[in-house]
This record gives structure tokens, C-alpha cells and sequence, in this order.
């Protein structure tokens, strides 16, 4: 039966069951999930190896982490098999990790959330109000039988009128909107680190010889870092924005993110993690690619 | 108060040596005089040499202080500082901040026998106290030197170990990791001139524990890869000299050198400013995993 | 030192008199980025930065009640800034210093606990070697910070040995108080307590008669104050004291708890750079061979190449080591050496972490569970 | 340069950055050098194996180093000494040319082409081409005007 509202507290305890027997019968090493944090509403990332801590899992509208960054980092990829809770923006992350061969698809299990979207500071994400992902896909296990109901969906993405706005103006006013906002980028790479696609042992950021991005947070350095950060995503992005999120100076990746994103869509109609079999765009050709722009 | 302590100093490089294939020594000497005079340093501390437009690396200071007018530098090419130092020819200028960090304990070496352990590169801070101490000589008692390398071709200031293998006031065993062929480990094993031994092959504690040297009212000084400290600290241990008369000199990661930029803090001490010599007993009560 | 008092509704009058005297006034104001051109209907996240009062009519930006996301550490020690320009021309090379610019300044709003930061910081930049940058501009800022009527969940101040209210560290305090405690704070207790601040309040009140009756005699106010921040401290949430901290870190350094606390951590350096006492930088050149610039940059113990060795050997290869770092070098490290721990409880770094770990909570656990195991071993004894 | 000051306002001379495939691209402007075909001097060509080895990081450290223009080509699709090199570049130009401009920095001043080793001409009139659109569009002062801290 589809609905609209969802019962926290079931899911929850669902996570918690099917985590349990999954550790017991060691189908997998360590479930990544959502705990308690310090701050009350906050639920923070958690990870659970033995079965008698599973009632330290938790699951409410808060929890808007994708925790599929974790399955590279050097701590937890060497626990494989692991099991992860995934909403459905997560789940394209790990499709994402997994046509890039990151991580092998038996190795993780995703036990996948019905979603009718989270809440970060208290109000809906732009991401979430027209999902198309509430009902998760591609995952190991959907974990409730509910369906949200999906089908009033708004036709037109929130950040349209943003998109809009900036389409708008002309060259050097968007270049003046961009140099304002990576002016006060202060390169904490929070933005690098969160995302679960720039699984890179050493960043292109963090190479000297040569210096391709100069480390100082100014104009020319900010420039180049968000620019060859958002380019090297394009076609992989999921959208799950947590690079906006936690950006401490608020800088709009969202919007970048958002505008690579349609392109990818509307030059090769891809839309990234939705598919195992569908490879990222950039890592494949078509001869019939378009070329008008080219002399 | 206004005195800017990030203004590197001007040297000029007066000499080259190639070292290794990837290691060079540059001399250099200051260009106004009266910092030239005013300059002092003790074997040991270590500076920041700037190649202007890549940045500023830390190396010891190479040469001995009893060797007036000019500073030495022996730097392996690895990033791009050293690269563009790498670059730089005779008469090029160097920007030099420093000397910074505590010394080797000179003054209690006096009367003392002293065995000198370096590994590949980190023969360099100790030629500055060796060429110090053989400049002094006789304040000292035995001294023994014991150098490693990967390979032959890996051991720097060769000539000088072949000055040293000639003195007869010294005992020099030099050892490499591995040598190519039968070949070469014969050329390498046969003694070159007078009392000198032959080459041994063998990682540094092995050859250490086959010396099996008399460590009475002994001072060992030891420096090296961070992996090479390790065991030979261990072994020097084993081999019975107590962990006060082991000193070693740690090459952290550095960046400003006066105790502010925080990159060389371990436990509650900063490499650079209550280093980098320590004794093997100071670095007892630092936390191993955190090295 | 001497105390006033000053009625809230004149405190812009006291701002108009600051600018006047040509001081730079710098405050928290609310910035919602890219007001500029006709971007203003982008919805961006409004945050709340310390940043200059240029003139008369852009005082009613200033935000008096609300907690900034960035510290003020920015204006003694900025994101980055140059230490040395060189040329570097065939005829040799011409190093000029860089004089920091500093302009006497009077920094309104900042915390007891962020003025307390910039005494830490203080401590650091002058211990043997001075830096002249952080001290010249320290020494020309007149910090008047701003006494917390309502802290927030996440602040821990009174851990550290502060308070809401604590003077150490601020030139001037303003206490918003109420008279005989109704709710509504109408005025502030003014507690002058440095020398600088008194040569501030002189300089203002000297000049013009109009502001002399604003600020009236606070005496009688300090009674008050003294009720007024202990019950200010019961409100506070986390009130752990964490006075016998270093003991309890040297003996957990080894322990797996500290690997277990810290998993979620990413390594990104957002905790670092909101940080009021967090200092480490890095120096880099930027600009050709020909000519450029030495930067120094903010720096965060938690990105993995901090340590990494020319040679490839990292002491710091796992990330949990980095936050053990963190965690080491402000409770432990450097109340070794500088008497007082380098955190000053103001909780920025749990609210801007993108997955809240949280120092406060880090330590509470480590100090609970090494409390159990104490009373374990007593059990077994 | 021994223009006086004043003239130079008038007359701005477009520094264009041209990153071509060593196969086709630069075979071909060696052939319009050898038949002396006249075309702008302000480009300087840099020698790329394939158009597959074009990196955005390349087009920003031209642009950051004072570049008004730049002109990236190679083989004509299916000419490719390594088969494929110029398809994924097709791809990857085209979302590269639609961020650029979604930053604000103008497609005139972005150029991409094929020229293989017989189209001397064609690389000339492509420079001209190029260089005279930059013309128009005067010095990059955005990119250049970003300062380092």
C-alpha cells in the first residue's frame, strides 16, 4: 500500500532486527548506520560489529548523512562485507562505487530506506522535494513493505528559479557570482572528504609536482579548486549534496552540481547511479556523440 | 618585537656535489657580510632553505661549524622544493632561515668513545658532528663510524668515507643492503688501503650485532630512516648500552622551525624547537605509536 | 579596573562614537552571501561572520544575540596572508617584508571564551620566537566581548575552567543585565579590564560630554552580574569538568576507545578553521620564480599529508590518529606547556562538523569509561 | 616591444594558448608553416600526445597564467592514432565548454577543433579565426584580475 507517512520507530526497528542476523550469521563484518549524537536531533554515523550493540542503530527524518563515503575509507573497506543503510539517494552513491570498482557488488549489503525526504536545520532539502528515488532501487533489501507514494511529484527541481537567475545574467556577472562565492572557500575540503566520489588516495589538490591548484585560499586558487573538484564529478555526481551541506561558508555547490548534472542528462541522458550496468558517461564514447561545437 | 622572523637570510652557492644520482650537497655562503659574521650555529640544528617560487625544506645543517665562511646542505631530490634547489646552479641565490632546534651534546662527548650510526642520508647531520669531532679530535676517545646504504652507488660523501677509512684514529664499517652481482660483492668486500675492513653486506642492526662492538664509556649517535632508528635503537639495547648514552636526531616533518606551524608535535614536545636530538631515553617517554 | 553601565539604546550611540574616532569596528553581522547585483532571491545560508562596520548606517547589521559560525581568530590570524614578497631577477634576489596593516581596531561581540582564544593564541605566537604578524595586529585591537545570556546546547566553557561571563583575555566585557532580574535585558554591565581598555573608554568618553551621561557608574551592577552568571552556568547543558583531563589522555593514548570514538571522522579540516584556538599553518610560495609571494596558510592536523615525510613514512598514516592529535595537543600538549588547555569550550567544531564529532563528548566518554575500569581495579585489588 | 604606451591600449594582442595532438593538430600546423600559409602569431602550441590527454586543469593554468584564448585539437574522429582518444575528448570538451560557461567564462574564448596533418589551412584560418574573436572580446582581465590571496 502506497502512503505518505512513515513509521519511524517500525523502520527503525527493522534496521536492528535484520542487522542482528546479519552480524550473527557473518554475512557481514560491520553494519553502517545511524546512532545517537551529541547534539539531541542529530543522529550521527555508527558502526556496529557485534550483534549484542545492534539497538545502538536508530532511524528517523534526521538522518540525512550518505553513508556510502565510508565504504573507501581505509579504516572500513578492509571489514568487507559490510552492510550499509541506504535511502535511495544513498543507494545511487553505491551503484556509483560500484560500476567504478570501488567496492564488488556482493561485498555490500544495502538495507534500503523508504524516504519522503529528510530534514536538514529543520526543513526539507531541495534534493528531496521531487525525488524520484523514494522507493529505493538496486538495493540488497527494501526494508518495509510500504511504497511512499511517489506520484505527486513536482514537475519543476526547486533550484530552477536559481538556475534561471543565473542563466540569466551574462558571462561576467556569473563569473562575478562565482568568484563570490569560492572567494570564501577556506579549503577545509570538506567538500573533497563527504563526497563518496572522490575516493582518490592522493587529490589533485594535494599534488606539488606540478602545483596544478595553488593550496593558498584565494581568488585564483579557490577558482581552480571548486572548478576541477566539480568537473572531475561530472557524469558520477548523485546529487546527494552533502557538499553543500557540510560547507562551512555555504558555498552553492548545489548549484554546480545541479547544472552538470541536467547537462549530463541532456547530452547523453544519463542520470548517474541508477543503473549497474550504465558506465559514467566520460569513461565512454558514442559515435554518434554530439560535435557541432566543434570547427 | 618587529623583527619579521619568516625573512630567510641570502646565500649564494658556491659549490655542487653529486652525491648520488638523486642526492646533491650544496655549499652555500652568505651574501651580506655582516650576517655572514653574525651566523653561528652548533652540529645538529638544522635551517629552511628556500628555492623562491616553490617554497622552503628542511635539512640539517651538513657541514661542521668548526668549518668557517660556509654552510653545507645534503638534500635527496624528492618534491618540488627540492627540485628547484635541484635546479639552481653555482652563484644562484638560496634563502636560508636558521639554525633552529637544540645540537648534538658536544660538550659531554668530550673523553668519551663515540660510535656513529648513520643510514643512507641521514649520514648528513652526523658528518656535521663527525667532522666536528675529528676537527677536535683529540678531546675524544675511540671513535667508530658505521654507515649504511641501499647500494654502493647509494652512499654519499663516498670520498670523504674513503678519507675517513684512511685516518688510523677511527675505525670506519660501511655495509649496503644488497649488492647486484658476485661481481661487485667481491670489489666490495676486498679491504681498499691499510687497516680499513672490508665492505659488509647486511642491514644495519645485523651488521651492528655482528660488530658486537665494547660499548663501555661508550656514546652512540644514530641517525636514519625512521625504520632503521627503530631497530637500531633496539639492537644498540640488546647490545647493552643503556638508552641515556644513545642519541639520535629525528627528521620530522617541518615547516616553520621556531614551535608555531604545530607539524612537528609529538607528545608534549615540538621536534623542532626541544629537537630534533634527543636521547633515546627522552624518546621512551614520547608515544611510539605516534612516531 | 574601573566598571560602567549602558543603556542597550546607546549602544549604537557608542558604536557612531567609535567610527568617529576613526577606529575600524568590526562586529557580527549577518551575511547572507551574494547580496550584490540582482542575486538576492538566491536562497543562500545565512551565516553569521565577524566582518568591518564600514560606516554610520550599516550599524543596524550588527547581530548582538546570535553565536558567529567563524571565530574572530580571523582578524589576528587570517585564512592566509603573505609574510615575505621576493624578486628574483638575474641581478639577485630582493626580499621585502610585509608590514600586516594593522589599524586600530576596536572587535565588538566576540565571546568570553573567543577572547580567552586569543590570550591562547597569545601564548603560542610569543613563546621564544614573537610573530609579528598575529601580536602587532593583537596589539592594536581593543577586544570588547560579549557576556552569554542563553549559551548554546553544544558549548562546554565552564569544562575548560571558564564561564559565560569570564573577563580573562577581553580588554572591555559588556554584560547584558536586567534591572532587578525582569526578564528583559535593557542594559549592560561595562567591566573595563585591561589597560587598552581603559584607553579606549577615555578616548570615547574624553572627547564629547554627550557620552559621558550614557555611561553611568556599574558598581552597584556587579552584585548581579555574579548571580546573573552562576545561574547562567546551571542552564548550561554540559557541564563535565574536565580539570584533571591530561591524566586520564596520557593513559587512554594507546587505548582503542579513542579509534572507536573517532571512526566517523573524515578528515576534513572544518574543525580546525572555525576554531578560535586551532593556529597550525603552512607556508607555501605562490607566484613565479621570478617574483611572488611566502603565504601562510591555515593548516588542519586532520588532512593526512600534515606529517607525511619527504621520504613517504607518515606517523599519522590512520585518521584516528589524526584526531587523537586534535584532541592530545589541546587538552593535554599544551596545557603541559601553556597552563591552560587550548579549547575554550565554545563548540564550534561540533555544530560545523559534517558528521558532529564532537570533542566534548570524545573526552566524557574516555573519562567515564577510564573512571569504571578504575573502580574495576580498586574491585580486584 | 617597442610600442609606445599609448598605442598599446588601442591595439591588444590576444595571447592564445593552443593545446594540440601531436598526430594530426601539429603535423598540420607544420605544414602551414612549410607552405607558408600566414596566420596570426598570438598563438603558441603546446604538444599534447592525444586530445584524450586534455585535462581541465590544463585550460585553467592557461587561463591563470595570462592566456586570453585557448584552442584545443586534434585527429578528426576515427583518424585517432590511439583509436578512441578523440571520442572520449569529444565528451569531455563539450561538459567542459558548458561548465566553463555556466562560470562565466565566455565559450568565444574556448575553441575546439579538429585538424588533421593535411589541413594546414584550415589551422590557419582557425588561429585567425580565434585570435580575432578574442580581439573582439578584449584581455581575460575576469581570470586575470583574480588575485592569489
Amino acid at each position: 500500500m502506497t502512503t505518505t507517512n512513515i513509521n519511524y520507530s517500525d523502520l527503525q526497528q527493522e534496521i536492528r532486527d535484520l542487522s542482528k542476523d546479519l552480524l550473527e550469521s557473518k554475512k557481514v563484518n560491520i553494519v553502517i548506520g545511524y546512532g545517537a549524537g551529541p547534539l539531541n536531533e542529530k543522529p550521527i554515523p555508527t558502526f556496529i560489529t557485534n550483534a549484542a550493540d545492534v539497538d545502538r542503530l536508530l532511524y528517523n527524518e534526521h538522518c540525512y548523512h550518505n553513508l556510502s563515503v565510508y565504504l573507501t575509507k581505509a579504516e572500513i573497506r578492509p571489514k568487507a562485507p559490510w552492510a550499509i543503510v541506504v535511502k535511495g539517494c544513498d543507494a545511487r552513491s553505491i551503484v556509483g562505487l560500484v560500476v567504478e570498482n570501488q567496492i564488488k557488488r556482493e561485498d555490500v549489503f544495502t538495507i534500503g530506506m523508504p524516504c519522503n525526504g529528510v530534514k536538514i536545520e529543520g526543513n526539507l532539502p531541495s534534493k528531496c522535494v521531487n525525488c524520484t528515488v523514494k522507493n529505493p532501487a538496486n538495493v540488497s533489501k527494501v526494508v518495509s513493505s510500504i511504497k511512499i507514494d511517489s506520484s505527486a511529484i513536482i514537475e519543476q527541481h526547486p533550484l530552477h528559479q536559481d538556475m534561471e537567475m543565473l542563466n540569466k545574467m551574462s558571462a561576467e556577472e556569473r563569473f562575478q557570482f562565482w568568484k563570490n562565492e569560492f572567494d570564501r572557500c577556506i579549503r577545509c575540503y570538506a567538500c573533497r572528504q563527504i563526497c563518496p566520489h572522490c575516493f582518490c588516495n592522493t587529490c589533485i589538490a594535494e599534488k606539488s609536482t606540478p602545483q596544478w591548484i595553488s593550496t593558498t585560499p584565494g581568488s585564483r586558487g579557490n577558482f581552480a579548486w571548486n572548478a576541477i573538484r566539480a568537473f572531475h564529478l561530472v557524469g558520477r555526481c548523485v546529487e546527494c549534496m552533502e557538499c553543500s551541506r557540510s560547507c562551512p561558508m555555504g558555498i552553492r555547490l548545489d548549484l554546480l552540481n545541479h547544472y552538470l548534472a541536467e547537462e549530463v542528462k541532456n547530452s547523453y541522458n544519463f542520470i548517474s547511479g541508477m543503473d549497474f550496468e550504465q558506465k559514467p558517461p566520460l569513461t565512454t564514447y558514442n559515435l554518434k556523440d554530439n560535435q557541432d561545437f566543434i570547427k | 618585537m618587529c623583527k619579521n622572523i619568516y625573512r630567510p637570510m641570502l646565500t649564494k652557492i658556491i659549490s655542487i656535489f653529486d652525491e648520488t644520482k638523486d642526492t646533491r650537497t650544496l655549499r652555500l655562503e652568505f651574501c651580506d657580510q655582516a650576517e655572514k659574521d653574525a651566523f653561528s650555529f652548533k652540529a645538529g640544528q638544522f635551517g629552511l632553505y628556500s628555492a623562491f617560487g616553490s617554497g622552503e625544506a628542511v635539512f640539517c645543517i651538513s657541514s661542521s661549524p668548526t668549518k668557517k665562511g660556509y654552510i653545507e646542505c645534503t638534500f635527496k631530490k624528492i618534491g618540488k622544493v627540492t627540485a628547484s634547489l635541484r635546479n639552481l646552479d653555482i652563484g644562484d641565490v638560496v634563502g636560508f632561515r636558521g639554525a633552529y632546534g637544540n645540537h648534538f651534546p658536544i660538550d659531554n662527548l668530550k673523553g668519551k668513545n663515540l660510535l656513529f650510526i648513520g643510514g643512507g642520508i641521514g649520514l648528513a647531520p652526523l658528518r656535521s658532528l663527525i667532522d666536528n669531532v675529528l676537527d677536535l679530535r683529540s678531546e675524544f676517545a675511540k671513535v667508530t663510524i658505521l654507515c649504511g646504504a641501499r647500494s654502493i652507488s647509494d652512499f654519499i660523501y663516498k670520498d670523504q668515507i674513503k678519507e675517513w677509512e684512511g685516518r688510523s684514529d677511527l675505525t670506519l664499517v660501511k655495509t649496503v643492503d644488497a649488492v647486484a652481482n658476485s661481481q661487485e660483492e667481491s670489489e666490495w668486500k676486498m679491504a681498499t688501503s691499510g687497516h680499513a675492513t672490508g665492505g659488509r653486506i647486511g642491514l644495519i642492526p645485523k651488521i651492528l650485532s655482528e660488530m658486537n662492538p665494547n660499548l663501555t664509556d661508550t656514546l652512540a649517535i644514530v641517525c636514519g630512516p625512521p625504520i632503521m632508528i627503530k631497530f637500531t635503537l633496539q639492537e644498540l639495547e640488546k647490545l647493552g648500552l643503556p638508552a641515556a648514552r644513545i642519541i639520535t636526531t629525528l627528521e620530522n616533518r617541518m615547516k616553520c622551525g621556531f614551535g608555531k606551524c604545530g607539524r612537528c608535535n609529538i607528545g608534549p614536545i615540538y621536534i623542532c624547537k626541544e629537537g630534533p636530538v634527543f636521547t633515546a631515553e627522552e624518546l621512551k617517554n614520547l608515544p611510539a605509536s605516534d612516531f | 579596573m574601573k566598571n560602567y553601565q549602558l543603556s542597550a539604546k546607546d549602544l549604537a550611540a557608542f558604536f557612531e562614537k567609535v567610527l568617529s574616532n576613526n577606529l575600524r569596528l568590526i562586529a557580527p553581522i549577518k551575511v547572507k552571501q551574494n547580496e550584490s547585483q540582482n542575486v538576492t532571491k538566491l536562497k543562500n545560508k545565512a551565516h553569521i561572520l565577524f566582518r568591518e562596520i564600514p560606516s554610520k548606517d550599516d550599524l543596524k547589521n550588527i547581530v548582538i544575540d546570535a553565536y558567529t559560525d567563524m571565530s574572530a581568530k580571523e582578524i589576528f590570524f587570517p585564512r592566509s596572508e603573505p609574510v615575505i614578497e621576493y624578486t628574483n631577477k638575474k641581478s639577485g634576489v630582493v626580499i621585502k617584508d610585509i608590514d600586516p596593516q594593522a589599524k586600530e581596531t576596536v572587535l565588538f561581540g566576540a565571546r568570553p571564551c573567543d577572547a580567552f582564544g586569543f590570550s591562547l593564541l597569545e601564548r603560542l605566537f610569543s613563546w621564544d620566537y614573537d610573530d609579528p604578524f598575529f601580536l602587532k595586529r593583537r596589539e592594536k585591537t581593543t577586544v570588547i566581548s560579549l557576556g552569554c545570556t542563553s549559551p548554546l546546547e553544544s558549548c562546554f566553557c565552564t569544562s575548560v575552567g571558564l564561564s559565560p561571563m569570564n573577563t580573562e583575555g577581553s580588554d572591555i566585557l559588556f554584560t547584558p543585565m536586567s534591572n532587578n532580574n525582569n526578564d528583559k535585558e535593557d542594559r549592560y554591565l561595562v567591566e573595563v579590564i585591561t589597560p587598552r581598555g581603559e584607553k579606549l573608554i577615555e578616548s570615547i568618553i574624553g572627547i564629547s560630554s554627550d557620552l559621558k551621561n550614557i555611561f553611568t557608574e556599574g558598581n552597584s551592577l556587579v552584585q548581579a552580574k555574579a548571580a546573573f552568571e552562576n545561574k547562567v552556568k546551571e542552564q548550561m547543558k554540559r557541564k563535565e569538568d574536565f580539570k584533571d583531563i591530561t591524566e586520564i589522555l596520557k593513559y587512554k593514548f594507546d587505548d582503542s576507545q579513542l579509534e572507536s570514538e573517532t571512526y566517523r571522522c573524515l578528515g576534513c579540516g572544518v574543525c580546525s578553521m572555525v576554531c578560535p584556538t586551532c593556529h597550525c599553518f603552512d607556508i607555501v610560495d605562490e607566484g613565479e620564480a621570478s617574483h611572488g609571494y611566502r603565504m601562510k596558510n591555515w593548516d588542519s592536523c586532520s588532512f593526512a599529508l600534515f606529517t607525511k615525510h619527504g621520504g613517504g613514512h607518515n606517523p599519522r598514516d590512520m585518521q584516528f590518529k589524526r584526531c587523537r592529535q586534535r584532541y592530545m595537543h589541546k587538552l593535554h600538549y599544551y596545557r603541559e606547556k601553556f597552563a591552560d588547555a587550548l579549547c575554550v569550550g565554545c563548540g564550534r567544531c561540533v555544530k560545523a562538523c559534517p558528521v558532529n564529532l564532537d570533542i566534548y563528548s570524545v573526552v566524557y566518554n574516555l573519562k567515564k569509561a577510564y573512571a569504571n575500569n578504575k573502580n574495576k581495579e580498586d574491585k580486584e585489588k | 616591444m617597442s610600442k609606445n604606451k599609448t598605442e598599446l591600449k588601442t591595439e591588444f594582442e590576444p595571447r592564445i594558448i593552443a593545446f594540440v595532438c601531436q598526430w594530426c593538430t601539429y603535423t598540420g600546423a607544420d605544414l602551414a608553416g612549410t607552405s607558408r600559409i600566414q596566420y596570426a602569431p598570438n598563438v603558441r602550441i603546446i604538444k599534447l600526445p592525444c586530445t584524450g590527454r586534455i585535462d581541465v586543469h590544463f585550460i585553467l593554468k592557461a587561463f591563470e597564467q595570462g592566456a586570453d584564448g585557448v584552442i584545443v585539437s586534434g585527429c578528426h574522429p576515427g583518424d585517432c592514432h590511439y583509436t578512441s582518444g578523440n571520442y572520449y575528448a569529444r565528451r569531455r570538451f563539450e561538459m567542459f565548454k558548458n561548465m566553463m560557461n555556466f562560470l562565466g567564462i565566455d565559450e568565444k574564448r574556448l575553441q575546439f577543433a579538429w585538424v588533421s596533418a593535411a589541413e594546414g589551412r584550415k589551422w590557419g584560418s582557425l588561429v585567425d579565426e580565434v585570435t580575432n574573436n578574442v580581439r573582439a572580446l578584449g584581455p581575460f582581465d575576469n581570470y586575470k584580475s583574480l588575485k592569489i590571496f
